[in-house]
């Protein structure tokens, strides 16, 4: 048993090239900045961009991979959604390393660490949404959550400090959800291989009651993660403790990995499962898209109110998974990405806006913000608008996919409360908008005026107008990205 | 020629991008700029008419293909512009009156500190505005739609140092959303129901054997709620008073000549899906009938130059509804070119004498004006004329054909209606012109005549309010008419009613019956209105408060658990329409305020919120297998 | 079939009632005479909300303490290497020296990073920056039980 | 003498809720960190069994990784705690409630 157990499979790196990638840089960051305390961070930033950049470079090259659909003993998958997922998981992981140079450089907090760390998290991200063993999912999830928790409390303000606790402690307890999770799977079908457990299930081999509880824990662990009702707690405290480029990282980055994942859990392994587990997405999506549309409206800051905006999203998200297949796949993929590009727009906003530190993140600091700088208000303006879905943004596409997609899958009530909530949702959108134009500022605090900040702030403003008069430039490649193969 | 139709929609566009970023260097040159795309805009549109009517007028409906804007799946919007009679009219109306009061607003917004930023605002609506009469789908419409309702919010509030002017923007924004919602589930109803969100493809007749006419009701209620909200109908009409916070040459474009007409034109465009169901077209007819003489009533109360036009936009695009209800859709038609001539006309002369005034609006202290600003009272009185429906100019024509029809078609209720709305606005645009122009002399400053720059548009609009119903001599055989017969179809004329002698007659009777009437209190000097109204200040009162529905409902509305009688009562009132955004507002306020308390910072009570979700779920999967 | 549920069947109504049961219970069998001492809430000898009192030790003896573990774990994967070393053969050696190299990388960092001297407190980095859990400093103590 | 798998399915399920009934009630953050390594290797003694029950070993390797992660939470979370503590001068987590609301 052990014997055939140990036969070693074929290595074949290809498809993990860009973890090992971003990995080795890490690795020679953290060294290099170890070595020698009196390295430039430009330095750093700059190797570690030239990483995110190699390892985007080789997911390109795996666009038209030929060779076997899993690699590794059945523990990568090769595919293309894997490979578009890659490459927004490391657009997000560049802008937040700008952010964080220049955000770190002017709080006076620079740490060398922030880097590798970033990188770390990458890896973690870009390997779970490969991740075609549920070992590997688990794992992967670590690796981001560890260096997540660590990013969180990077800086020595209280409230960072508090916030890394909470996120910790949490992260810690839903973990071994997820893990509950994994065991259950394994129990039911004898493997944790994605594609051997669907087999199991659609051969009713496996036991259904343990593949249902495995659904469930599964689904609790994701939950946390992106940020569903009722476990979305910590979202906001972490959100706002957190130095505001790390949040803009971990809000963009922890989605778009955690529902990679989920999508490729579901639409693989438990395929079978599917009118089992629709109901519960369907619940947990109403419920999140409605708690979090209302609680914000009666946020005072600018992070906890973009919190719970991005818990609403989340909930946006789960409906077009409620469209199971090809379709409701691409329309998560779109939105995904547009959700990517506003939150790290609009987290940057926030971070000139409060140019040193987290000093004015309350949204009084936004009264008359169209006096003090026409550019900073203008885009915030754009990523509401994107935000709150209205044309011609590309959250408005997204909403509409999304929606179209759970309509074609006749979840008539589902899109209803979609629709009513974005409108509520609508209200606290244009209420900072309103604040920004309509109201004498409060007090003559300057935003950071730095140039190459806003330069990159400006980055994901532009995509988000393209996207939203011509999706079609991205949506055909997210179509062929939308089939898992596996 | 065809070809480059998108270069209407795109000259305004480009606009709009260089004001908004080069605006301040430009300085005066900002003004000049805009408004010469605009002409360029227009003359191109000229072109394209031209090219249409070469063509035979069965063939006269041109697709012209920009690519794709959505595909994925089965779900394909193609960014189409659709070239027929019907689009190219709404075209000419939105680059000509626009055109012109581009040029206007050169001369009314010199010395504003945001020059720049308003040209860039205008430009960018007429792109919003032309993609919408052009689009060839629902969703190509719809995103017209939302931006001009962007851009009336921006232009709104374009002085938002007053706090009046931000609060105007915000409320026509939230109420013209209402409608704007329910439009939305209309169009994915189309798309779920119909198949396809492209006009061509849903927009035939035959489409009728597809699903029951119950859906088309559905459908075409759910857009009619659009329209009325852009269109200001009742009950969701109260905006639009509110909204004469903007400067003036926006009332005149946005909220007098294009945007308002944007339902008028969505229920013309769509006309197919409301005829299906009857009920619909009864609906329109209705709404529209009780919005045209309620408005006009309330015209006769207001003190407000502005407010005067402001309720009679409404009441005239009330006329439009009717129009459509009675499946007179050229008619209707005809009312928007011409109501867009004069109508602009009424107000850029009210904004000449703002402008002369130093911003007085209020009719109380005006009078006499007519020595000071000779030009300025002439093309008022020309405008007033139109509306009021004096032959020969063209207010006279449209009008006269509506309630031609209204006869014909049997609902002679209906047509004596309509007869005395006729009458009421005739009245009161005699009392407006009376008492700003005529009369002994009520002003504190010395008012002076506009420039030319203000004054030449102003000449060029009245032209066309004068000679705006050579158009469409006649019901039947109107030049507009027969031009949109191929897109909207032939009107089938009514059995019986009385000869169109006759009828004309009578019509032009009550308009100058009106006027007489006006004359007799506001102008003779015979009677002093002031004492009158002190006398009847009951009824002035009744009107100047909207029939005092406002307070009825305002108590009604006090009472809690009527939320849905409470919205529909709201409506007609603005303060309770206010009240009921707010009320709304302030019940999420509420839930949020105590949704927000669950986050009470404890990572354990974040834990138990978790062991919570953790047990529903599980309870879920016990039943499940059970 | 029937015992296939049987796991699952239990396993949720435990998962849901053993909390409240096992306090529930204690609750009522427990005899109640309640002393100073004994309302001190248990917590493993150590008291609620704080560290415990008693002398002080330097947190440097956390540091170690984490290092050793982490480091300890990490034999983990020796064993079952150890025991099929032969069926792996040299990919399974190359394999290890790889793990092994990374644990090192971890190993030198903290070397370099002033995790490990005891004494002196770690050489700043250029910007002197406010230190975290990462990176503690020798002179901070805290009360450890 | 072979005891049903259900068993140990049965001991983990209990270990698991012991660990999570453990996270809510205590107030020191270590001690709640303990409650959650309870419930992972509550976890493990599932996957052990499991991997019994179908007779291959990829429960246990499973295992080992999940002992691997937990070390690696326990130091990061024991060096956040610490901090916690050093910022804070108390480690009870109810305490920490800066952020709320």
């Amino acid at each position: 048993m052990l014997a055939q157990f140990l036969i070693h499979p074929p290595i074949q790196l290809g498809p993990i090239g860009p973890e090992l990638v971003l990995t080795g840089t890490a690795i020679v960051v953290l060294l290099g900045a170890a070595f020698n305390p009196r390295i430039g961070h430009s330095t750093l930033l700059l190797v570690s961009l030239l990483g995110l950049a190699g390892a985007a470079l080789v997911s390109i090259g795996l666009w038209d991979w030929g060779g076997e659909l899993t690699v590794l003993a059945g523990m990568v998958a090769t595919d293309r959604f894997a490979v578009v997922a890659r490459l927004i998981l490391l657009g997000i992981a560049a802008m937040g390393l700008v952010y964080g140079y220049h955000y770190f450089r002017r709080s006076g907090e620079a740490r060398a660490e922030f880097y590798p760390l970033v990188l770390f998290a990458t890896a973690g991200m870009t390997l779970i949404a490969a991740a075609a063993d549920l070992i590997l999912v688990f794992l992967a999830l670590e690796i981001l959550s560890l260096s997540l928790y660590v990013l969180t409390g990077i800086s020595a303000r209280l409230s960072s400090v508090e916030g890394s606790m909470k996120y910790f402690l949490l992260g810690a307890f839903s973990s071994a959800f997820f893990l509950y999770g994994v065991a259950m799977a394994y129990g039911a079908t004898g493997s944790t291989r994605l594609s051997a457990i669907a087999h199991a299930l659609a051969g009713q081999t496996g036991s259904l009651g343990l593949a249902l509880a495995a659904v469930a824990f599964l689904g609790i662990g994701f939950g946390f993660k992106v940020a569903a009702v009722p476990f979305h707690m910590w979202t906001p405290d972490v959100y706002q403790g957190a130095p505001t480029p790390v949040t803009a990282f971990m809000a963009a980055g922890t989605k778009v990995a955690a529902f990679a994942a989920l999508i490729r859990v579901l639409e693989t392994s438990f395929q079978p499962l599917t009118l089992d587990w629709t109901p519960l997405v369907w619940t947990i999506a109403a419920v999140t898209v409605v708690a979090g549309s209302l609680i914000a409206i009666a946020q005072t800051d600018i992070k906890r109110m973009l919190a719970y905006s991005s818990i609403a999203h989340a909930g946006f998200v789960l409906i077009a998974l409620t469209a199971a297949g090809q379709d409701g796949i691409s329309a998560a993929l779109f939105y995904l990405l547009a959700y990517a590009l506003m939150v790290l727009g609009a987290f940057g906003v926030v971070m000139l806006v409060s140019a040193r530190g987290e000093g004015r993140t309350s949204l009084a600091s936004y009264a008359g913000l169209y006096r003090r700088s026409r550019l900073l208000a203008g885009l915030l303006t754009l990523f509401l608008l994107s935000l709150a879905g209205i044309p011609p943004t590309a959250g408005f596409i997204a909403k509409v996919n999304v929606f179209r997609a759970a309509v074609a899958a006749g979840h008539w009530p589902l899109v209803l409360v979609g629709v009513l909530a974005s409108v509520v949702a609508a209200f606290f959108y244009i209420r900072v908008m309103v604040l920004m134009y309509m109201q004498e500022p409060q007090d003559d605090a300057e935003p950071d005026r730095s140039p190459w900040p806003r330069v990159a702030v400006a980055v994901p403003a532009v995509l988000t107008l393209l996207f939203g008069v011509f999706p079609g430039i991205v949506l055909g490649v997210l179509d062929k990205a939308a089939i898992l193969r596996w | 020629m065809l070809r480059s139709v998108w270069l209407v929609p795109a000259l305004p566009l480009a606009g709009a991008a260089i004001n908004l970023f080069a605006g301040k260097r430009l300085g005066r040159w900002a003004g000049i700029l805009a408004s010469g795309l605009m002409v360029v805009a227009f003359a191109l549109a000229l072109g394209v008419l031209a090219y249409l009517l070469r063509l035979p007028g069965n063939e006269r409906l041109v697709v012209r293909h920009l690519g794709d804007w959505i595909s994925v799946g089965s779900f394909r919007v193609a960014a189409d512009l659709r070239v027929d009679p019907l689009s190219v009219t709404m075209m000419l109306v939105v680059t000509g009156v626009g055109a012109v009061i581009h040029v206007y607003s050169i001369g009314y917004m010199d010395g504003d500190p945001r020059y720049g930023r308003f040209f860039s605002y205008m430009n960018l609506f007429c792109f919003f505005m032309l993609t919408l009469v052009l689009a060839q789908n629902f969703l190509l419409l719809y995103l017209g739609w939302e931006g001009v309702g962007l851009c009336s919010y921006l232009l709104i509030g374009f002085w938002f140092e007053r706090p009046l002017a931000a609060s105007a923007a915000k409320k026509a924004f939230v109420v013209t959303r209402i409608g704007d919602t329910f439009m939305l589930v209309g169009i994915a109803l189309v798309f779920l129901r119909l198949g396809s969100l492209d006009f061509s493809a849903v927009l035939r007749p035959s489409i009728e054997s597809v699903q029951p006419s119950g859906v088309f009701t559905v459908i075409a209620l759910l857009l009619f709620a659009g329209a009325v909200g852009k269109s200001a109908q009742v009950p969701l009409h109260t905006w639009l008073p509110d909204a004469m916070e903007g400067p003036t040459p926006v009332s005149a474009l946005i909220h007098a000549a294009t945007m308002v007409t944007a339902g008028v034109y969505l229920v013309a465009r769509t006309h197919v899906f409301f005829e299906i169901s009857g009920v619909a077209l009864t609906v329109v007819l209705v709404i529209g009938l009780v919005t045209a003489v309620y408005a006009a009533t309330c015209a006769l109360g207001q003190d407000d130059l502005k407010r005067v036009l402001a309720y009679s936009t409404i009441s005239q695009l009330g006329y439009m509804f009717f129009a459509l209800g009675l499946k007179a859709y050229a008619a209707a038609l005809f009312l928007l070119v011409t109501h867009a001539f004069y109508k602009a006309l009424l107000f850029l002369s009210a904004g000449s004498v703002m402008h002369g005034l130093g911003g007085e609006t209020d009719l109380k202290r005006m009078g006499a004006l007519r020595r000071a600003m000779p030009f300025t009272a002439a093309m008022f009185g020309v405008g007033a004329l139109a509306i009021a429906g004096v032959p020969p100019l063209s207010g006279y024509f449209a009008k006269d054909q509506i309630l031609e029809v209204a006869n014909r078609s049997g609902y002679l209720i209906a047509w004596l209606v309509a007869l005395a709305g006729a009458f009421l606005s005739a009245l009161y645009i005699s009392r407006l012109m009376f008492l700003a122009f005529f009369g002994q002399d009520r002003t504190e400053r010395a008012a002076h005549e506009s420039p030319p720059v203000m004054t030449v548009p102003l000449a060029l609009l009245a032209v066309g309010a004068v000679f705006g119903g050579v158009l469409g001599l006649s019901v039947t055989s109107g030049r507009l008419q027969g031009f949109l017969a191929p897109v909207l179809g032939e009107l089938t004329e009514g059995a019986g009613g009385l000869p169109t002698a006759v009828l004309s007659v009578i019509s032009v009777l009550a308009a100058l019956a009106g006027i007489a009437v006006g004359w007799l209190v506001y102008g003779s000097g015979k009677v002093d209105w002031v004492a009158l109204r002190v006398r009847f200040a009951g009824v002035h009162e009744f009107l100047a408060h909207g029939w005092y529905v406002d307070d009825v409902y305002s108590t009604s509305l006090v009472a809690p658990g009527k939320a849905g009688a409470a919205f529909l009562a709201s409506a007609v009132d603005q303060r309770v329409i206010d009240g009921c955004v707010n009320g709304v507002g302030q019940l999420f306020q509420w839930a949020a305020s105590r949704g927000r308390r669950l986050q009470t910072g404890l990572v354990r009570n974040y834990g138990l919120a978790f062991l919570v979700g953790v047990v529903l779920i599980f309870v879920y999967v016990g039943v499940r297998l059970s | 079939m029937l015992s296939e549920y049987l796991p699952i069947a239990v396993l949720a109504t435990l998962a849901v009632l053993f909390g409240v049961a096992s306090l529930g219970v204690s609750a009522l069998l427990r005899p109640n005479r309640p002393t100073r001492a004994k309302l001190a809430p248990y917590e493993c000898g150590i008291e609620p909300a704080r560290l415990p009192a008693g002398e002080r030790f330097p947190v440097k003896f956390y540091v170690v303490a984490m290092l050793f573990i982490i480091f300890d774990i990490e034999t983990i994967f020796l064993f079952p290497w150890a025991v099929g070393f032969r069926q792996l053969g040299l990919f399974g050696l190359a394999e290890m020296a790889v793990f092994i190299a990374l644990v090192f990388v971890a190993y030198v960092y903290v070397w370099k990073s002033g995790g490990l001297d005891w004494r002196e407190p770690a050489p700043r980095r250029a910007a002197a920056a406010p230190p975290t859990a990462l990176e503690p400093e020798a002179r901070e103590v805290v009360r450890a039980g | 003498m072979k005891t049903p798998i259900s068993y140990f399915v049965v001991l983990s399920a209990v270990l698991f809720a012991i660990g999570s009934v453990g996270v809510l009630v205590r107030k020191n953050a270590l001690v709640i960190f303990m409650s959650v390594e309870l419930q992972l290797n509550a976890v493990n003694l599932a996957l052990v069994a499991f991997s019994r029950l179908h007779g291959n070993l990829n429960g246990q390797v499973l295992a080992f990784f999940s002992m691997v992660v937990a070390a690696a939470e326990v130091v990061v979370g024991l060096a956040i705690i610490v901090n916690v503590y050093r910022r804070m001068h108390t480690a009870n987590v109810d305490d920490a409630s800066l952020l709320r609301w």
